[in-house]
């Protein structure tokens, strides 16, 4: 192994291990400032820069927040339950983070550092990074469950068993969604579908595409035990879920874990629907594409925490009903929907095209607007049909009731 | 060189896990320790470049055989066996002639071509063309794989549609 | 808050300034970032008894908005929660739960006794069921009086909180040189609780008359 | 499994296909995020679901009414304030009410008129905080609940104004009132009451229609009609089974009989979480309603009449009793000529709604247990008492 690589490898994970750190702590001091907003509150402020007094001069909006939570987790007491299994109990926040953290690297975020880089180490470039990334996000279940089981509390175990159940059944319409767009584009490689999407030519433009990114979105907020799918860790019915037995530091591990899964699947979510560093700019001045995407993904975490402040949560039994009665329907729907508008726009030369050009992009070219138009137009509309129908369909049966005044 | 070491490190790995897996009493250790072997093994198909094997290794393997057997144990009553006894039976002579007998027999093609013939053409084990292969010669395999699992599926909800809840259908394939 | 609590990390004495001295300024430095870390992030229970519990959730409300300093992560589990407000009266029936909640809890931790009640005992210390101060079993860091106290009144109490655990010396923070403080967890034995203090952290207090007062006040 | 068939009589143990899976008996509280105060449920739960639940309380047994027996009767006012820590002005009420019958005092007109005034403002108080607790219960982080609380503290401020605390305001007195309101007081008053239905009109908007809270609390902990009334249950619980049955119509207490007011109840249809719920949201526009009239209506004069601090009453038994915002609240003494009662008893609503719970919940899942439990709307400072 040549000295090359091991630098090039170097270059090319360290600063991620930097960078979404830092970004956790600001989005963790931006979660609670958005919060106390939503609920007419101001957040936090009194804590600013350190080894100044508390309503200091220099608070800057509570900037210092996260400092203060993180260096005192730091130093928190680390108990583990004596009935616990001990090295479970240890391994779970690790495992919980690692996945996390690998996937970032399937993220093409041409940061300008990697740009001097051999293309073999950049993860992106893989052939299957897409699968990659599902693959392996997918162990954050595992750690979840380990974290449940081994702290031999009831409430622990209850979150375990949610999570599993949670985290399985949202990867089906997660994984069904994305294939869409590995469908228009002809490639697992994240590279390329971003590059497919250069200009605006997103995927989320298409009627299709819309319909993938929504299923895909709502998976990924069940995926990252997000609100209102954030059962694992319901505090009003389960205590804090399979993190109840842990404190200090390994808290602060799965803590961040969940964050750094949250940057993942929304940066995944950027790639493969909102055209990955695409925006306005960047032809000039190819550094704004980094930007691009960050402000795509913190857009996406935005809405996360609007929806954390608004909606109450599911029951685990809508849940499951939920993934499996109407987003697996639709998302299969949707890639028959894609499958045949595809077909249709190519017009019998799909076997004609050039391999290594995006599908989508090489069919629209020769297209009749007409045509485009009333795909999109009935494409639309039977996936808005399709929703109504299935969530007919899957509501639960009501009895009517009636409010009566006596005077 | 650094393959070399990659793999005998991997291999390594991956035996002991396989045993751990065997020997434990403890059914989630067990469980875990085959996850570990699962994850040895994808590293081993990495590194002969078969990277949508190795994806997909990961995919099935961990994230749905080992999440449905963490189901199953979970739906039993004791969990933690002993692990302190002694794991033996009294088969395991012929236990063990029955395992050389199956590794020899795996190893028989190899054996036979022996010395091993020069490669004369590079395989390239890209996704691609591993896509076009299963969508162009082997469509009718894979279709009637996927019909029959499907089937699998079907059935396997049909029979415990008896139960109290419908549990996860499992695999996210 | 004692005097001396507050005055801790000033008045250093002459071992403890040489030792300083050798450990050269990152030690107090170290100290004071660590102290301003746990003062600004100070996570507490989600922990109610009675009538001061909604005030305690008041105080976290929009008008008062406890989070501007930083604690508004009300934390489920004792085992992720910094400061415990025993907020409300503690029964005979309750006690032993709340002294093991505070064992459960991880070091450092603090505790603030809100209300009449969790000091003394408040208007119901008359009662046969009503323990007379939650500090015969617990250490209280700052104590609220009130009945029930306003959310204002939290908020500074946790004001106070912060500027005591600003000034502790790490050295001498019974958080660090003891171990995790866990006391025993009293027993309800049908008439009373046994033991009926701890006299790690409680004595009856002296009587003027120089009588012992002991079962009196138990 | 055969035990736990008998322990569960009426959900059906589904074992019949041979799957052996054990119970997990989970005990919630008496310190859990929402249990509304100290108390316990010890619930076995057969996956998710509910199979059994004991209630135990008693951790906030304060020993009131031993305490009332030892106490001259306008002792024990303070104490009542402390019952119900959301209403201690109904709980003012109910107490002042069954003293007033044990002596036969008049309640000057002004008095009553403020007695009304105080009363239902504390019923917007307790609805409204409730209905943000439930939501919290439901799992929303708190921003019903805050929003709440904001409209709960301009009430409060009212209140601090009149009698000087903003939870405990032990403001009644046996003839009446302690103090008048300061000057402009019904004209802020009249401020808040005229702004509140404005906030109504958010809340409904952002909860009543919501997907997720409709389908969380619809069809979920049923109580029927015949159940909740053999139960002894009342107030919204009661009206949301279908009974129409309101103390303030019944008994016309007071100047009840006065106002143009309705009681809202449902058909008896259903009786789920999302009913009480709603008969309460409907429930605080007739107050708002009864607080216009009662403050266009109300006149000049004392507010206390010409009671005597210290009384001994003729040996008697008297039970009064109010529509408080959790149900009926009523006080029995018993009095044997001394100044102290010789028996003071409490009914507590939110004790007797309480007693249903284990009915309501078996079969659900344990996340329905725990809004089940918020949408009855307990305070423990009432059930343990």
């Amino acid at each position: 192994m040549s000295l090359e690589l091991i630098r090039d490898i170097l270059v090319a994970t360290v600063p991620l291990l930097l960078i979404f750190p830092t970004l956790f702590a600001f989005t963790t001091w931006l979660e609670r400032k958005a919060l106390a907003r939503i609920q007419n509150r101001i957040g936090p402020n009194k804590v600013g820069v350190p080894l100044t007094r508390y309503g200091g001069r220099f608070s800057l909006f509570g900037l210092g927040q996260p400092m203060a939570d993180g260096i005192k987790m730091l130093f928190k007491e680390n108990i583990v339950p004596r009935d616990a299994d001990r090295l479970f109990h240890l391994l779970a926040p690790i495992l919980a983070l690692i996945p996390a953290m690998l996937v970032l690297c399937f993220l093409p975020i041409d940061f300008p550092w990697i740009n001097n880089i051999q293309d073999s180490v950049k993860a992106f470039m893989l052939d299957g990074a897409v699968i990659f990334f599902f693959a392996i996000t997918g162990l954050n279940t595992l750690a979840v469950f380990m974290a449940g089981w081994a702290s031999r509390n009831k409430y622990s175990l209850l979150g375990g068993m949610r999570a599993i159940a949670q985290m399985v059944s949202y990867e089906i319409p997660l994984v069904l969604s994305a294939v869409i767009v590995v469908m228009m584009v002809g490639s697992l490689n994240a590279a390329e579908i971003a590059n497919a999407q250069a200009g605006w030519n997103w995927f989320i433009f298409t009627p299709w595409g819309l319909a993938a990114f929504i299923i895909f979105f709502i998976a990924a907020l069940a995926e990252t035990n997000r609100s209102p799918f954030d059962l694992p860790e319901a505090e009003s019915e389960i205590i804090a879920g399979y993190f109840t037995e842990y404190s200090g530091f390994k808290f602060a591990l799965f803590f961040l874990g969940e964050y750094i899964a949250m940057f993942a699947i929304s940066g995944l979510a950027v790639t493969l629907f909102l055209g990955g560093g695409a925006g306005p700019g960047v032809a000039a001045l190819p550094w704004l594409s980094v930007i691009w995407f960050l402000v795509k993904i913190f857009a996406l975490i935005a809405v996360m925490i609007w929806l954390r402040g608004t909606l109450p949560r599911l029951r685990v039994d809508q849940l499951m009903g939920f993934a499996w009665k109407f987003l697996l329907p639709l998302s299969i729907l949707n890639i028959f929907i894609a499958g045949s508008a595809l077909h249709l726009l190519a017009g019998g030369r799909l076997a004609g095209l050039d391999e290594k050009q995006p599908i989508l992009r090489q069919l629209m070219e020769g297209a009749n607007p007409l045509v485009v138009a009333g795909l999109w137009i009935g494409a639309l509309l039977i996936l808005y049909v399709a929703a109504n129908g299935l969530n007919q369909l899957s509501r639960a049966k009501v009895r009517p009731r009636e409010y009566k005044y006596a005077e | 060189m650094s393959e070399q070491i990659a793999f005998w490190i991997l291999s390594a790995i991956a035996v002991l896990g396989a045993l751990v897996a065997v020997r434990k009493r403890n059914l989630i250790h067990g469980v875990f320790a085959l996850m570990i072997f699962f994850a040895a093994l994808s590293g081993l198909f990495l590194l002969l470049l078969a990277e949508f094997i190795a994806a997909v290794q990961i995919l099935v393997y961990i994230g749905a055989v080992g999440i449905l057997l963490l189901f199953a144990i979970m739906l039993t009553e004791r969990v933690a066996g002993d692990d302190g006894r002694r794991m033996t039976s009294r088969g395991w002579f012929w236990g063990l002639v029955v395992a050389a007998a199956v590794f020899v027999v795996l190893l028989l093609p190899a054996i036979q071509q022996w010395p091993t013939p020069e490669v004369t053409q590079a395989p390239d084990p890209s996704v691609e063309e591993l896509g076009h292969k299963l969508m162009n010669p082997y469509v009718m395999t894979l279709e009637v794989l996927a019909l029959l699992l499907t089937a699998a599926l079907i059935g396997a909800v049909t029979a415990a549609q008896g139960m109290r809840k419908p549990k996860e259908e499992g695999s996210p394939e | 808050m004692t005097t001396e609590n507050l005055n801790a990390g000033m008045d250093l004495d002459d071992n403890t300034r040489s030792e300083l001295e050798r450990a050269g300024v990152i030690v107090s430095q170290v100290d004071s970032l660590y102290n301003w870390a746990r003062g600004g992030s100070v996570w507490p229970l989600t922990f109610g008894l009675a009538c001061c519990a909604i005030e305690m959730i008041a105080s976290a409300t929009s008008r008062f908005d406890i989070s501007r300093f930083g604690s508004e992560v009300f934390r489920p589990t004792p085992r992720q929660a910094d400061l415990m407000i025993v907020s409300g009266t503690v029964t005979k029936k309750m006690a032993p739960q709340v002294v093991r909640i505070y064992n459960q809890m991880p070091e450092p931790k603090w505790v603030i006794a809100m209300g009449a009640c969790a000091i003394s005992g408040g208007p119901f210390k008359q009662g046969y069921n009503v323990l007379k101060g939650i500090d015969r079993y617990i250490p209280v860091d700052v104590y609220l009086p009130g009945c029930p106290p306003r959310p204002e009144a939290v908020l500074q109490s946790l004001n106070y909180l912060q500027e005591k655990i600003r000034t502790q010396d790490i050295k001498s923070d019974p958080a660090f040189t003891k171990g995790r403080r866990q006391y025993p967890v009293p027993e309800f034995t049908g008439k009373d609780l046994e033991p009926p203090y701890n006299p790690e952290v409680w004595q009856p207090p002296a009587n003027p008359n120089d009588k012992p007062l002991e079962k009196a006040t138990a | 499994m055969s035990s736990a068939t008998a322990i569960a009589p009426n959900y059906e143990l589904i074992q019949q296909d041979g799957l052996e899976t054990s119970l997990l008996e989970v005990s919630m509280g008496p310190h859990h995020p929402s249990t509304h105060g100290v108390f316990r449920m010890d619930v076995k739960l057969d996956g998710e679901t509910v199979v059994d639940l004991q209630p135990v309380f008693g951790y906030l047994h304060r020993n009131h009414e031993k305490l009332a027996e030892n106490m001259s009767y306008l002792g024990s006012m303070p104490f009542t304030d402390r019952l119900d820590y959301f209403n201690s002005m109904t709980n003012n009420w109910a107490y002042a009410l069954a003293a007033e019958k044990l002596v036969e005092i008049e309640v000057p007109e002004r008095a009553d008129y403020l007695r009304v005034i105080m009363a239902e403002l504390t019923r917007l108080v307790n609805h409204v905080s409730l209905v943000g607790f439930f939501i919290n219960d439901l799992g929303a982080l708190g921003t019903p609940l805050l929003y709440a609380f904001r409209e709960r503290e301009k009430i409060l401020d009212l209140f601090e104004q009149a009698s000087g605390a903003r939870m405990m305001c032990n403001y009644f007195r046996f003839g009446g009132l302690r103090n008048d309101v300061p000057e402009g007081w019904l004209d802020r008053a009249r401020d808040v009451v005229d702004h509140f239905p404005v906030f109504l009109d958010e809340y409904e908007q952002l909860l009543c229609e919501n997907e997720i809270i409709l389908s969380r609390t619809q069809g979920v902990g049923c109580l029927s009609r015949d159940l909740a009334i053999s139960a002894g249950i009342t107030g919204p619980m009661l009206r949301a089974s279908g009974v129409n049955y309101d103390i303030r119509k019944v008994d016309k207490y007071s100047i009840y009989d006065r106002f143009q007011f309705r009681v809202p109840y449902t058909d008896g249809n259903v009786g789920d979480c999302y009913d009480r719920f709603m008969v309460r949201m409907l429930e605080m526009r007739e107050s708002i309603r009864i607080l216009k009239q009662a403050l266009d209506g109300i006149g000049d004069g004392p507010v206390l009449g010409n009671a005597p601090k210290v009384f001994k009453p003729k040996p008697a038994e008297v039970y009064g009793r109010v529509e408080a915002p959790k149900g009926e609240l009523g006080f029995y003494l018993i009095a044997d000529g001394t100044p102290k009662p010789y028996r003071y008893r409490v009914r507590p609503p939110s004790l007797i709604n309480l007693t249903v719970l284990r009915d309501m919940c078996l079969g659900q899942k344990v996340a329905d247990a725990v809004i089940i439990l918020g949408s009855i709307d307990i305070v423990l400072g009432e059930v343990d008492r």
